[in-house]
């Protein structure tokens, strides 16, 4: 419950420096601290496999990812991109109204049952390759197309 | 099938069948002369049927007999058909039709002879279609079929009249002519269609009559507002002498032997109808009156030959309508028959010297009697029967007519009015033609006349025939008439034909001091503004007012509505919905933001209404 | 323990709907997708807990997705920083003609 | 084949219940459709013998409809049915009655001399047909269907291609408008093509609407029901049939060209391209009388006789209305679609009637300004193709060019004003015989003046266009109809004088069916 505590209280902060920070390569980095932080809850809520999965999927690809796109369009070009923010009042207004239905959705709930235990990575492997196998299929499918109308898209037009 | 009936049909689909074949075959038509063969055998064949059924059955009172065919049903019964019907009435007529119609059909091949061969075929595909129209007319079985055939015979006028169409005013006056009668039609289909809900059916005989009811004075008068409109009665006459646009030998079958007495003979066809219409018939003798009076007075102010005729027509007309109205079928009947050989006589006559001199103009003739002895002797005998000369066909008829007119009179005094008209009209008749026959045919020829000279046989053979009945048609016709219906209705001298004959005396001496002698009366010139009145036109200037001013204009008015007001709302509602599309687009700012919050408050919502419906 | 982990994530969540409302920047915006992805795998992850592994299967899947929509997000904020010099977000407002 | 092998044919597929000659003729023109959809642009002439095939097999297949209808027997026959959504009761259920028969004739008389009458056009010519056919198709399913909803999809798939029809195909007569309006002609472009079938499209839909609302409410009284005939027996509810018969009048009327809902017309068929507008004055139109009549009169009868004084009154002021705007056109379309809009005037008089006469009148009106109409915009399309011109006053003396489109035009204007041996006066005097005996006798003077008139501008506008000295020196290409139009104008004008000549050709169908449906609208 402490180590929850402890992680949640990391991932939400380090959230609000993501979306508040003034310098992009920062949020970025936060935005790697709120992962990372997830992870450790991953495996407090009883999946280490996913756990490890957002540590390396998230952590390691995506946050580079998002640092090659922001140094890709960074100062290379002499354009200053600024990280600012406004409608600051509206946002957290907007916030705000998501959240207090929400929580109180939750808290309306008067007992989800008792925990399971965690979940063997074994498990999630025969799920993926027997009743999802046809959505996995389509899900590498769709990574790849994803890749391709990546790769068409940034593609310059006169090599 | 009879053979009474069997000659009808040939009488009727034979010009039909022609017609057709030259509507369908170009080629044919466009030989120009095979065309016009086909169309005179026709017309040859339609005369033979004719006068064998005139020669068995002219005279027959009763139904002779009767073919016809189912046409229109109702739940499965008979509400119309369509047939011949041959009885004394429908025979003579077909008599009648028959030789003017052949007549003018061989008179036209010399007077078209110059026309391009397209149009001759043309022509005389339409000459076999009116043909079949008015046989058809003549030989109904009833009232719709009549009505039907009616419509047929104002569309071929309408065509012939515009046979000539690359001149403007020739065009114009088949549409006139179309517009007027169709104007008057409105009375007849009424009638009609109020007959048929009175007796289910649209008959013409006494039992027809009775089954009407009260409903028969309506009914007449509708159908005599249609009979104004084809016999050019005041004030719907002024389209027929317009309509001398046409070709003279059209003018002559069309215009004044046949399609224009079609309203005289719906009302003899009819006549157990109109015989019960007290009321109809006094308006009817009215009419009659005030038109032959009306036309004869326009007649003599007039300066082009085929226009006399024209308004002679129509005055001559209206005798028949007004001796109609006066309660003697026979009298209007028999002034019918005898008009449609001496009138169509007389235009044919007319179109002889038009052919020789080129024109209309009274003045560009003069002196024709030596160019052209036939053709000025037949115009003669024709004037002669048309102004009621003793002896001649119509000195009985007009005479008649008179007759009939006083015999009313003595039953309603106000039938002294038509009666006094008529008698006017008489001198005046006498006086316009002799004019036209001292005009053209006597005195100093003009350039144009000096050079004129007799047709051809084709041109003489029809005038000499209608030169024959105009003389000889008189009594036989007469006598047939009188046997047909037991009627008393022989010649003898009696006061009222001698006040006729005075008349036209009068007439012809006014005539023959004025324009052979080229003397003068006393008086003549204080009848000068009558004349103006006369040239002015006025009712043909009324009705162009309720055309321009009132059809026109209203339409003008119901077009500006349609488009500023009907319209105008449709295309408002779709200026304001465009424009309150622009005010509403001002929401698609195009800010990644805020569609985001666009979609959240579609999840906020969605959220909250599964809230509601859960709790 | 549900209900903290499942507010944590609306918490999380509501995060990123304030990122995604405030950025202005394409690639700030791109993070803050990132938050809510990653607060919807949390709640995944807390149902799979008491629901069985099928919510853990799912999230697998849903980090994969996100995988996929980042690669195809980042290459529209390349394009939009070469087609209009910078990838301030309101610099693509095209949807207003 | 014999007429005893066509009757018992006929017979046979009545037996079966299953798929046959109606669902043939319906889907023929859709199956031509389809192929010429997949035959590549360049193949101009196989696209025009397949459209050309289509409409042969429709037309056809209608003949041979009309050969085998059992007329002793009456009714509904070639009777086909089987489920598309079984559980919304929705089903492929067509069958043919008297009234269908002619119907599907003048339907397919049309469509047949409309692929003629567009056989030489050039743009697009493969969309064109594909477009064409789809329509026809629809037409042809509206006038058999016995399922309500089936009947209002056709109806929907015979409206929708004309806006696409109109707004590529069309032709724009753009007016300046000065003063007042000026802004709003502007805003909409009015007198544009787009502007035509937009406008089209969306009163008619909006006319749509209305007939969808009615449809579902009587769907949900008979007990979810789509079938005709047993609608056609339900009993509904006073304020159903006082709500839903105006919905259904006023909703297929905007098709029939009601007043004052008619403001498509004359713009829509002004724009359109000749096939369009001989397919859509001829037939279409006769659609939305056809519903009022098979859907509003006979499966609403207590509505339809409340409403029945308005029905007439309304379809009086539309023959007097169109008669007298179509007088002060200058536009040669303008002309004839207002006089549409006259003329279906005359089929919804008749309808109101709820007389034997009337009906008859109506329906063979239907008929008789189908190929009247047909043949008139043939003809307009033909000059305005050789003028590039509408504007009638400018022209004149066109006859001596083109005689042959003369005659035609002449003939298809005397039919227009009613002449006898035309079949414009048989369906006109009945309908007149009909309002005559009806409740509201009075009805048949205004609609005898609007008949009048029509005859006024009729005659007036062949004058200015055909009569007169030669033609003017502004047209150079004035030439005579070239063959393939000629086949389509002789159909037409065969047409026209055979049903004004012999009406009982169409009448031993009409009748006994009118005879079978008049009491379900007078009970």
């Amino acid at each position: 419950m402490i180590a929850l505590a402890l992680l949640s209280g990391v991932m939400l902060s380090s959230a609000l420096m993501v979306v508040r920070s003034l310098n992009l390569v920062h949020s970025v980095l936060w935005l790697a601290v709120t992962l990372i932080s997830t992870a450790g809850i991953f495996v407090i809520l009883g999946a280490p496999f996913l756990a490890g999965i957002q540590l390396m999927l998230y952590t390691g690809g995506i946050i580079t990812l998002m640092l090659f796109g922001v140094m890709l369009t960074g100062k290379q070009t002499g354009i200053e991109i600024p990280n600012t923010s406004d409608g600051q009042l509206a946002g957290a207004g907007a916030a705000l109204a998501f959240l207090a239905p929400t929580l109180y959705a939750i808290w309306s709930v008067d007992d989800f049952g008792p925990a399971l235990g965690p979940v063997d990575a074994k498990v999630l492997g025969t799920a993926f390759l027997g009743p999802h196998l046809i959505a996995f299929e389509a899900l590498s499918v769709l990574l790849l197309a994803a890749m391709i109308g990546a790769i068409v898209l940034v593609r310059r037009k006169d090599p | 099938m009879t053979t009474a009936a069997t000659l009808g049909l040939v009488a009727v689909l034979g010009p039909l069948v022609v017609a057709l074949l030259l509507a369908v075959n170009g080629p044919v038509r466009r030989t120009g002369v095979g065309a016009g063969a086909l169309s005179v055998l026709a017309a040859i064949a339609n005369l033979v049927a004719a006068l064998m059924l005139a020669n068995s059955w002219w005279g027959e009172h009763e139904l002779v007999d009767s073919t016809e065919w189912v046409w229109l049903i109702a739940n499965g019964e008979t509400i119309a058909t369509v047939g011949v019907t041959i009885d004394g009435i429908s025979a003579s007529m077909l008599a009648v039709v028959a030789v003017v119609a052949l007549c003018v059909q061989v008179f036209s091949w010399s007077y078209l002879s110059d026309e391009p061969k397209a149009d001759f075929g043309r022509y005389y595909m339409w000459q076999s279609l009116f043909l079949f129209s008015m046989n058809a007319l003549v030989l109904a079985p009833n009232l719709l079929q009549l009505f039907m055939a009616w419509e047929l015979v104002g569309v071929c006028s309408y065509l012939l009249i515009g046979y000539w169409y690359t001149k403007p005013s020739a065009a114009k006056a088949a549409v006139k002519a179309f517009w007027m009668t169709k104007l008057a039609d409105m009375g007849l289909m009424i009638g009609l269609i109020i007959q048929y809900r009175v007796t289910g059916g649209f008959g013409f005989h006494e039992a027809d009559a009775v089954a009407l009811g009260a409903s028969v004075g309506v009914v007449t008068f509708c159908y005599f507002i249609a009979v104004m409109g084809k016999s050019a009665q005041f004030p719907l006459h002024i389209w027929l002498p317009d309509a001398m646009e046409g070709p003279t030998p059209v003018s002559a079958l069309l215009h004044a032997a046949t399609m224009v007495a079609a309203g005289v003979y719906l009302m003899v066809r009819g006549w157990p109808l109109f015989d019960l219409a007290e009321d109809t018939r006094l308006f009817m003798a009215l009419i009659g009156g005030t038109t032959a009076i009306f036309a004869a007075s326009v007649a003599i102010v007039q300066t082009d030959i085929k226009k006399v005729l024209a308004y002679s027509t129509s005055s001559q007309l209206g005798y028949m309508v007004a001796a109609l109205g006066a309660g003697d079928m026979i009298a209007g009947y028999y002034h019918l028959t005898t008009h449609a050989f001496f009138k169509a006589l007389l235009f044919l006559a007319a179109g002889s010297v038009i052919h020789a001199v080129h024109s209309n103009e009274l003045s560009n003739m003069g002196g024709l009697a030596k160019k052209m002895p036939l053709t000025a002797g037949t115009f003669i005998i024709g004037t002669l029967a048309l102004t009621g000369t003793p002896g001649f066909a119509g000195f009985f008829s007009k005479d008649l007519v008179l007759e009939a007119l006083l015999h009313g009179a003595e039953r309603n005094p106000v039938l002294w009015i038509p009666l006094a008209c008529c008698l006017i009209a008489a001198g005046l008749t006498s006086y316009y033609m002799f004019k036209v026959v001292f005009l053209a045919f006597f005195g100093e020829p003009s350039e144009a006349a000096g050079h004129a000279h007799e047709g051809g046989i084709a041109l003489s053979a029809p005038l000499v025939l209608l030169a024959v009945l105009s003389i000889g048609a008189g009594i036989p016709v007469m006598g047939a008439l009188t046997s047909q219906w037991g009627h008393e209705a022989h010649f003898h001298v009696s006061p009222i034909g001698l006040a006729g004959t005075s008349a036209m005396l009068l007439g012809l001496g006014a005539a023959v001091q004025l324009h052979y002698r080229g003397g003068s009366l006393p008086g003549v010139a204080a009848l000068a503004p009558v004349g103006n009145i006369a040239r002015s036109e006025a009712v043909d200037k009324a009705w162009r007012v309720a055309y321009k001013q009132g059809l026109r204009t209203l339409a003008a008015g119901v077009s500006w509505f349609d488009r500023y007001v009907i319209d105008g709302l449709v295309n408002l509602s779709g200026v304001a919905l465009l424009l309150g599309a622009g005010r509403l687009r001002a929401v698609q700012t195009g800010k990644g933001g805020d569609y985001v919050y666009a979609v959240l408050l579609g999840v906020i919502v969605l959220a909250a209404w599964t809230a509601v419906v859960s709790a | 323990m549900t209900q903290v982990v499942l507010t944590i994530a609306a918490v999380l969540f509501a995060l990123g709907i304030y990122g995604v409302t405030t950025r202005r920047n394409a690639i700030g915006i791109l993070l803050s997708v990132e938050l809510m992805a990653n607060a919807v795998n949390l709640n995944l992850i807390a149902f799979a807990q008491t629901l069985g592994s099928d919510g853990q299967t799912f999230a697998l899947f849903s980090i994969a997705l996100t995988v996929a929509e980042v690669v195809v997000g980042l290459a529209l904020v390349v394009l939009l920083y070469r087609t209009r010099k910078g990838i301030d977000i309101d610099l693509a407002s095209d949807l207003r003609s | 084949m014999t007429p005893e092998m066509i009757v018992s044919a006929g017979q046979a597929s009545t037996a079966a219940g299953g798929f046959g000659w109606l669902s043939l003729i319906v889907l023929a023109p859709f199956v031509a459709a389809v192929i010429i959809g997949l035959l590549p642009e360049r193949f101009e002439n196989a696209i025009r013998n397949v459209a050309l095939a289509g409409a042969t097999v429709s037309f056809g297949g209608s003949v041979f409809v009309a050969l085998g209808y059992d007329r002793t027997r009456g009714g509904l026959q070639f009777v086909e049915d089987f489920p598309i959504v079984e559980s919304l009761g929705i089903r492929w259920s067509l069958a043919a009655d008297g009234w269908s028969v002619v119907l599907l004739l003048l339907t397919g008389v049309i469509i047949y001399a409309g692929v003629w009458a567009s056989w030489t056009l050039e743009s697009r010519a493969k969309e064109f047909f594909v477009l064409l056919l789809v329509l026809v198709a629809g037409v042809f399913g509206v006038f058999v269907a016995q399922d309500l909803f089936l009947f209002f999809l056709l109806y929907e798939i015979a409206v929708l291609p004309m806006y696409l029809l109109i707004g590529i195909w069309g032709s724009s007569n753009k007016v300046a408008e000065a003063g007042p309006f000026a802004l709003v002609f502007r805003v909409l472009d009015v007198g544009g093509k787009e502007y035509a079938a937009m406008k089209l499209t969306l009163m008619l839909l909006a006319g749509s609407a209305l007939i969808l609302a009615a449809m579902l409410g009587m769907y949900w009284e008979a007990g979810n029901t789509f079938n005709l005939t047993e609608l056609a027996e339900t009993e509904f509810s006073s304020t159903l049939q006082f709500l839903a018969f105006p919905a259904l009048w006023i909703g297929f009327g905007t098709l029939a060209g009601l007043f004052p809902f008619h403001t498509w017309s004359p713009d829509g068929h002004a724009a359109a391209p000749t096939a369009v507008s001989m397919l859509h004055a001829g037939v279409l139109m006769k659609l939305g009388a056809f519903g009022v009549i098979r859907i509003g009169m006979m499966l609403l009868p207590e509505g339809a006789q409340y409403w029945a004084f308005w029905v007439g009154t309304v379809a009086v002021i539309n023959v007097l209305y169109g008669a007298l705007s179509a007088m002060a056109q200058t536009d040669l379309k303008y002309i004839i679609a207002y006089s549409s809009v006259s003329h279906m005037g005359i089929v919804l008089l008749g309808a109101a009637t709820l007389t034997t006469n009337g009906w008859n009148g109506a329906i063979y009106q239907m008929v008789a300004h189908g190929v009247m109409t047909g043949l008139f915009f043939a003809l307009v399309g033909l000059v305005y193709g050789r003028a590039h011109s509408r504007y009638i006053p400018g022209m004149g003396g066109f006859v001596k060019p083109m005689p042959f489109v003369a005659a035609a035009f002449t003939l298809a204007a005397l039919s227009s004003l009613g002449l006898p041996g035309t079949a414009g006066f048989v369906a006109e005097w009945l309908v007149f015989l009909g309002a005559y005996e009806s409740a509201h006798w009075w009805w048949t003077f205004p609609a005898l003046l609007g008949a009048f008139i029509t005859a006024v501008y009729v005659l007036a506008g062949v004058r200015s266009i055909f009569y007169g000295e030669g033609p003017p020196d502004t047209f150079h290409d004035l030439e005579d109809a070239v063959d393939s139009e000629r086949i389509a104008l002789w159909i037409l004008g065969a047409c026209i004088v055979i049903l004004g000549v012999v009406p009982g050709v169409l009448m031993i169908f009409i009748d006994p069916t009118t005879a079978l449906y008049l009491p379900t609208a007078l009970r």
